[in-house]
């Protein structure tokens, strides 16, 4: 099973890498760029068949490791 | 006084701070290795400056997952005084022994220079052979210190006095709320601060205003 | 599976061979050679490994004194610093990578050159760089800038290596073709040098490090895509780069390097398992047979020639002890890198590669080396520009200055320096801003003083002069921080030999390296040559990069720019 | 409008964060992990409304400053 696991900073939280990406797209001339955030996508090769089990795992896998929930949040996506 | 160095694989101020505590102490610290699950019987373990495990996904994460973290813990509980410097103190968030992360500095580049930093706080093992408001330059060098946390942690870590050292005014070099560089967990037996003491201790190399931090260590703890 | 690929006229061009090369090749072989073959040739007859244009010219270079252990010819030079310690020092040029994707390239430059300084058993002690990008306000060069500085400062800085010292200028024959050039100081024990010579038959061949993609298979882009069946992505030619590993690495080897396993080590750099493995036989006057099977792989499917090509990072290559494997093995385990016994020495002086039972190559070493070709490439020797600068002696002298000082030239370089961890391993007693750095020998009063020179448009004006100018101001930034001038690195980068104006500087320029390097008693120890870097026909200013140490018997007399005290006279020295 | 913009390095490019994470997936306990690969997730808001445009414009900030064509690729997902 794939998963993608997206890392993305928490709402309110300040995203400097985000901020100077939208200044760059500004300078190079692109108009109407809003905010922009970014964030970490992780791509996860699992041979776990199950997806519920697949699921709890990830998330396990979040809180222990990817994500740091003091300003961060996770979003999983599985694929078969 | 008897101190630890924890070595990560890519720890790389393991040995300026052994040769910082040694020329202070006059005794070798232990050397311990990340996966070892033990840690000698010491009074002060110092998590050095580095890259712990090359710091991907973020400073420090991996090795807040490592096995001597866990024992490194244990001891801080027990009220065995823990430095972390630099990535030392990134480990420490990670692994919620003190509150707060460091995030990418607020310019995004590295920064590594003399850094001006005022004395917060005096009444911990740490800073007591400092003065209240006391100047002093520590050389930083980081990427990633941007010390975040939201207003009820830092109103409390100001509050509480745990807020030791704080970047000059007007001359934060990452973006850290409140100025903050350094801080001490509740108990304040546990400091972790970006500025590198342990590379201000030789008037050779620009300084010897890390010097009073060891000293203090030694007054404190024999 | 791959279908193999046959050498057609069009592969051979591919490869950059002409067709007297070529001929060449079959005349070596007594046939015409497989496509592993062709391509191992291709890269090591290439420019950059085999100095085809400049070998004849880079003789004239003094390269020895009583100081100097080992000059160029191994992965980096060594003199003698006294007391049994020796240093180890190089500098290379990443210069096309760096263009491409400017942060991977750089961090990569900086990988390779730690790599040739720890091979010969030196931990790296301190990086420096010298960089040369084009005009400030062309559109490409802030970018470039960025993504350079913070290339080599990540890789030292995760190494734990402090970047002490360089230039940084500007100027617009660079807009299409920058360079960074990198320098890598190390220190070993004088009993404890390890060199790359494979000597004696029967030792086992073993490759440490990260596993082997398909990273940086170029020069042969066109033959390699052939090969690929998913070529819906092109192939990337740009290697990537895990200072995390190669500091593993670095551990791995100094653990190994402390018990006497090692008969010869060698880094797997430009060209790979291809001039690791050959050069290493071919030093140790031996041969070898590699099982390419043994190889640790990170991708499925790779190709004999592409493991023989492949230009992936922090690997190495090693000739050990027989019956020691294991306790290597233990060693690298522990530091979680690959190991893997792939081959043995011989006594046959051929290098013979098999990939899934099949003999892929079959050569004799030296046709690799000393049969590579080697030319007198014609050259015209300009007409120096004139002396005479006109400027307006009516303009008032304040004003003069405050314009000098903020040109991107002349302006303080402390932007590029404080992305740099210049104070790690807590020796630098001379920090970035004066003329030379100074490390101190861990443990010791002595300092080694180090520094990175050259003036491009001297140099234009008059490659002869230009090229004395850079060392002699490589020797005089280090004695005025008190050190003693002992050898120098150099890394020539030129544009393209083939055009006689510009294979005329080449000449001119290694003429009087040669001249000052002889008259200041400051050998040329190791280097590097980056030649054809033009771009649409125009080349870049002529740029002979030197690299210069020194010592300093006690750090404590060093001497600084920075005015100690009011009232102290000013003093004018020279002519 | 807003954007999500996947910025991943190609096939057979060294991804030694994502060698990292699996690793340490691994240390801690993790059974059945594969590959891991990192990878940047950037989301934009745009003021444009017409999808073909935003895309377009999407594309050429992806090929002039947020992905680098050399060693990455790109994969661009709308929302209105
Ligand atoms: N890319 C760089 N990396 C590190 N240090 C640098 C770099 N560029 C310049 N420096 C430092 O800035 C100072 C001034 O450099 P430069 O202008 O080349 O001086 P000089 O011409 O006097 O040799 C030197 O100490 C040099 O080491």
């Amino acid at each position: 099973m794939k998963a993608r696991v997206f890392v993305t900073l928490k709402n309110g939280v300040l995203d400097p890498q985000g901020k100077a990406i939208g200044h760059a797209l500004g300078n190079l001339g692109f108009e109407g760029v809003g905010s922009v955030r970014q964030g970490k996508l992780i791509e996860i090769e699992l041979s776990e068949t199950d997806e519920a089990k697949a699921k709890a795992a990830l998330k396990e896998m979040c809180e222990k490791l990817l994500a740091n929930t003091v300003i961060e949040k996770y979003d999983i996506e599985l694929k078969a | 006084m008897k101190s630890a160095v924890v070595v990560f694989p890519a720890s790389n101020c393991d040995r300026d701070a052994a040769v910082a505590l040694e020329q202070i102490t006059g005794t070798k610290p232990v050397m311990v290795w990340h996966a070892d699950s033990e840690v000698p019987d010491v009074d002060l373990i110092v998590l050095p400056g580095g890259f712990s495990y090359g710091d991907y996904l973020r400073c420090g994460a991996m090795a807040g997952q490592s096995n001597i973290m866990r024992a490194v813990k244990e001891k801080s509980e027990q009220g065995v005084k823990v430095l972390g410097i630099c990535n030392g103190f990134q480990v420490l968030t990670e692994t919620h022994m003190l509150p707060g992360v460091l995030m990418k500095n607020a310019h995004l580049k590295f920064v590594c220079r003399p850094q001006a930093l005022e004395v917060i706080e005096t009444q911990s093992v740490f800073t007591r052979k400092y003065q209240a408001g006391q100047r002093v330059v520590f050389p930083v060098a980081h990427g990633e210190g941007n010390y975040v946390a939201d207003d009820e942690t830092l109103d409390r870590l100001e509050g509480e006095g745990r807020v030791v050292f704080k970047y000059a005014p007007g001359e934060n070099p990452n973006g850290s709320a409140r100025d903050i560089a350094g801080i001490l967990n509740e108990k304040r037996n546990v400091l972790g601060l970006m500025p590198h003491p342990e590379r201000v201790c030789d008037p050779l190399l620009g300084g010897t205003d890390g010097k009073a931090m060891f000293e203090g260590l030694i007054e404190a703890l024999g | 599976m791959n279908a193999p690929v046959a050498v057609t006229p069009e592969v051979v061009k591919d490869h950059g061979l002409n067709d007297a090369e070529y001929a060449r090749i079959v005349e070596l072989l007594g046939r015409a050679p497989t496509i592993v073959e062709l391509g191992i040739f291709s890269v090591m007859w290439s420019e950059h490994c085999s100095y085809k244009s400049t070998r004849i010219h880079l003789k004239k270079l003094p390269t020895s004194a009583p100081w100097v252990i080992q000059g160029p010819g191994e992965n980096a030079g060594i003199i003698d610093v006294g007391d049994g310690d020796v240093c180890v020092f190089k500098m290379e040029s990443h210069n096309h990578p760096s263009f491409i994707e400017p942060f991977q390239g750089a961090a990569t430059g900086v990988g390779g050159i730690m790599r040739d300084v720890f091979t010969m058993g030196a931990r790296p002690v301190a990086s420096l760089d010298s960089l040369r990008f084009g005009e400030p306000n062309h559109p490409k060069t802030r970018h470039l800038v960025a993504g350079v500085v913070s290339g080599i400062g990540s890789y030292g800085n995760c190494m734990g290596i402090p970047t002490v010292a360089g230039e940084t200028n500007f100027h617009k024959s660079y807009n299409g073709n920058i360079l960074v050039n990198a320098m890598c100081v190390g220190l070993a024990k004088a009993d404890k040098i390890f060199y790359s010579a494979a000597k004696g038959a029967g030792n086992p061949v073993v490759y440490v490090g990260s596993k082997t993609g398909r990273d940086g298979i170029h020069g042969a882009t066109m033959a390699s895509a052939e090969f690929n069946e998913d070529s819906e992505e092109k192939r990337p030619t740009v290697q990537v780069g895990d200072p995390f590993t190669e500091k593993l690495l670095l551990e791995a080897c100094l653990e190994l390097m402390a018990t006497d396993a090692i008969i010869a080590i060698q880094d797997m750099g430009a060209a790979g398992l291809t001039s690791s493995s050959s050069e290493m036989a071919d030093k140790g006057g031996s041969g070898i047979e590699i099982d390419l099977d043994k190889v640790p792989q990170r991708e499925t499917n790779l190709t004999a020639y592409e493991m023989m090509l492949s230009e992936s990072q922090e690997r190495m290559l090693a000739v050990l002890k027989p019956g020691r494997e294991a306790e290597a093995e233990r060693i690298f385990k522990k530091w979680e890198l690959d190991f893997s016994v792939i081959g043995y020495t011989t006594d046959t002086h051929r290098m013979v590669v098999r990939h899934k039972g099949e003999i892929v190559a079959d050569m004799p070493v030296t046709a690799l080396s000393d049969a590579a070709p080697i030319y007198e490439r014609p050259f015209v020797k300009r007409k120096p520009t004139s002396g005479k600068v006109s400027f307006e002696a009516s303009r008032p002298a304040m004003e003069s200055l405050l314009r000098l000082l903020s040109t991107p030239d002349l302006c303080s370089k402390r932007w590029v320096w404080e992305q740099y961890d210049y104070t790690v391993m807590a020796d630098s007693v001379q920090q970035p801003g004066g003329d030379a750095a100074v490390v101190r020998v861990h443990g010791t009063d002595k300092g080694l003083a180090c520094c990175t020179d050259v003036t491009p448009r001297y140099c234009k004006a008059n490659p002869f002069e230009g090229a004395k100018q850079a060392v002699a101001e490589a020797w005089r930034n280090i004695t005025a921080v008190g050190g003693l001038p002992l050898a120098t690195t150099d890394c020539l980068n030129f544009s393209n030999p083939e055009k006689p104006e510009a294979m005329g500087e080449i000449v001119a320029g290694i003429e009087g390296l040669g001249e000052a390097c002889r008259v200041l008693e400051f050998p040329i120890v190791s280097g590097n040559c980056s030649l054809y870097n033009e771009t649409q026909g125009e080349g870049i200013l002529p740029t002979p990069t030197i690299g210069g140490v020194g010592l300093l018997k006690d750090v404590h007399k060093m001497a600084t720019v920075a005015f100690k005290r009011e009232g102290d006279a000013i003093l004018l020295i020279g002519d």
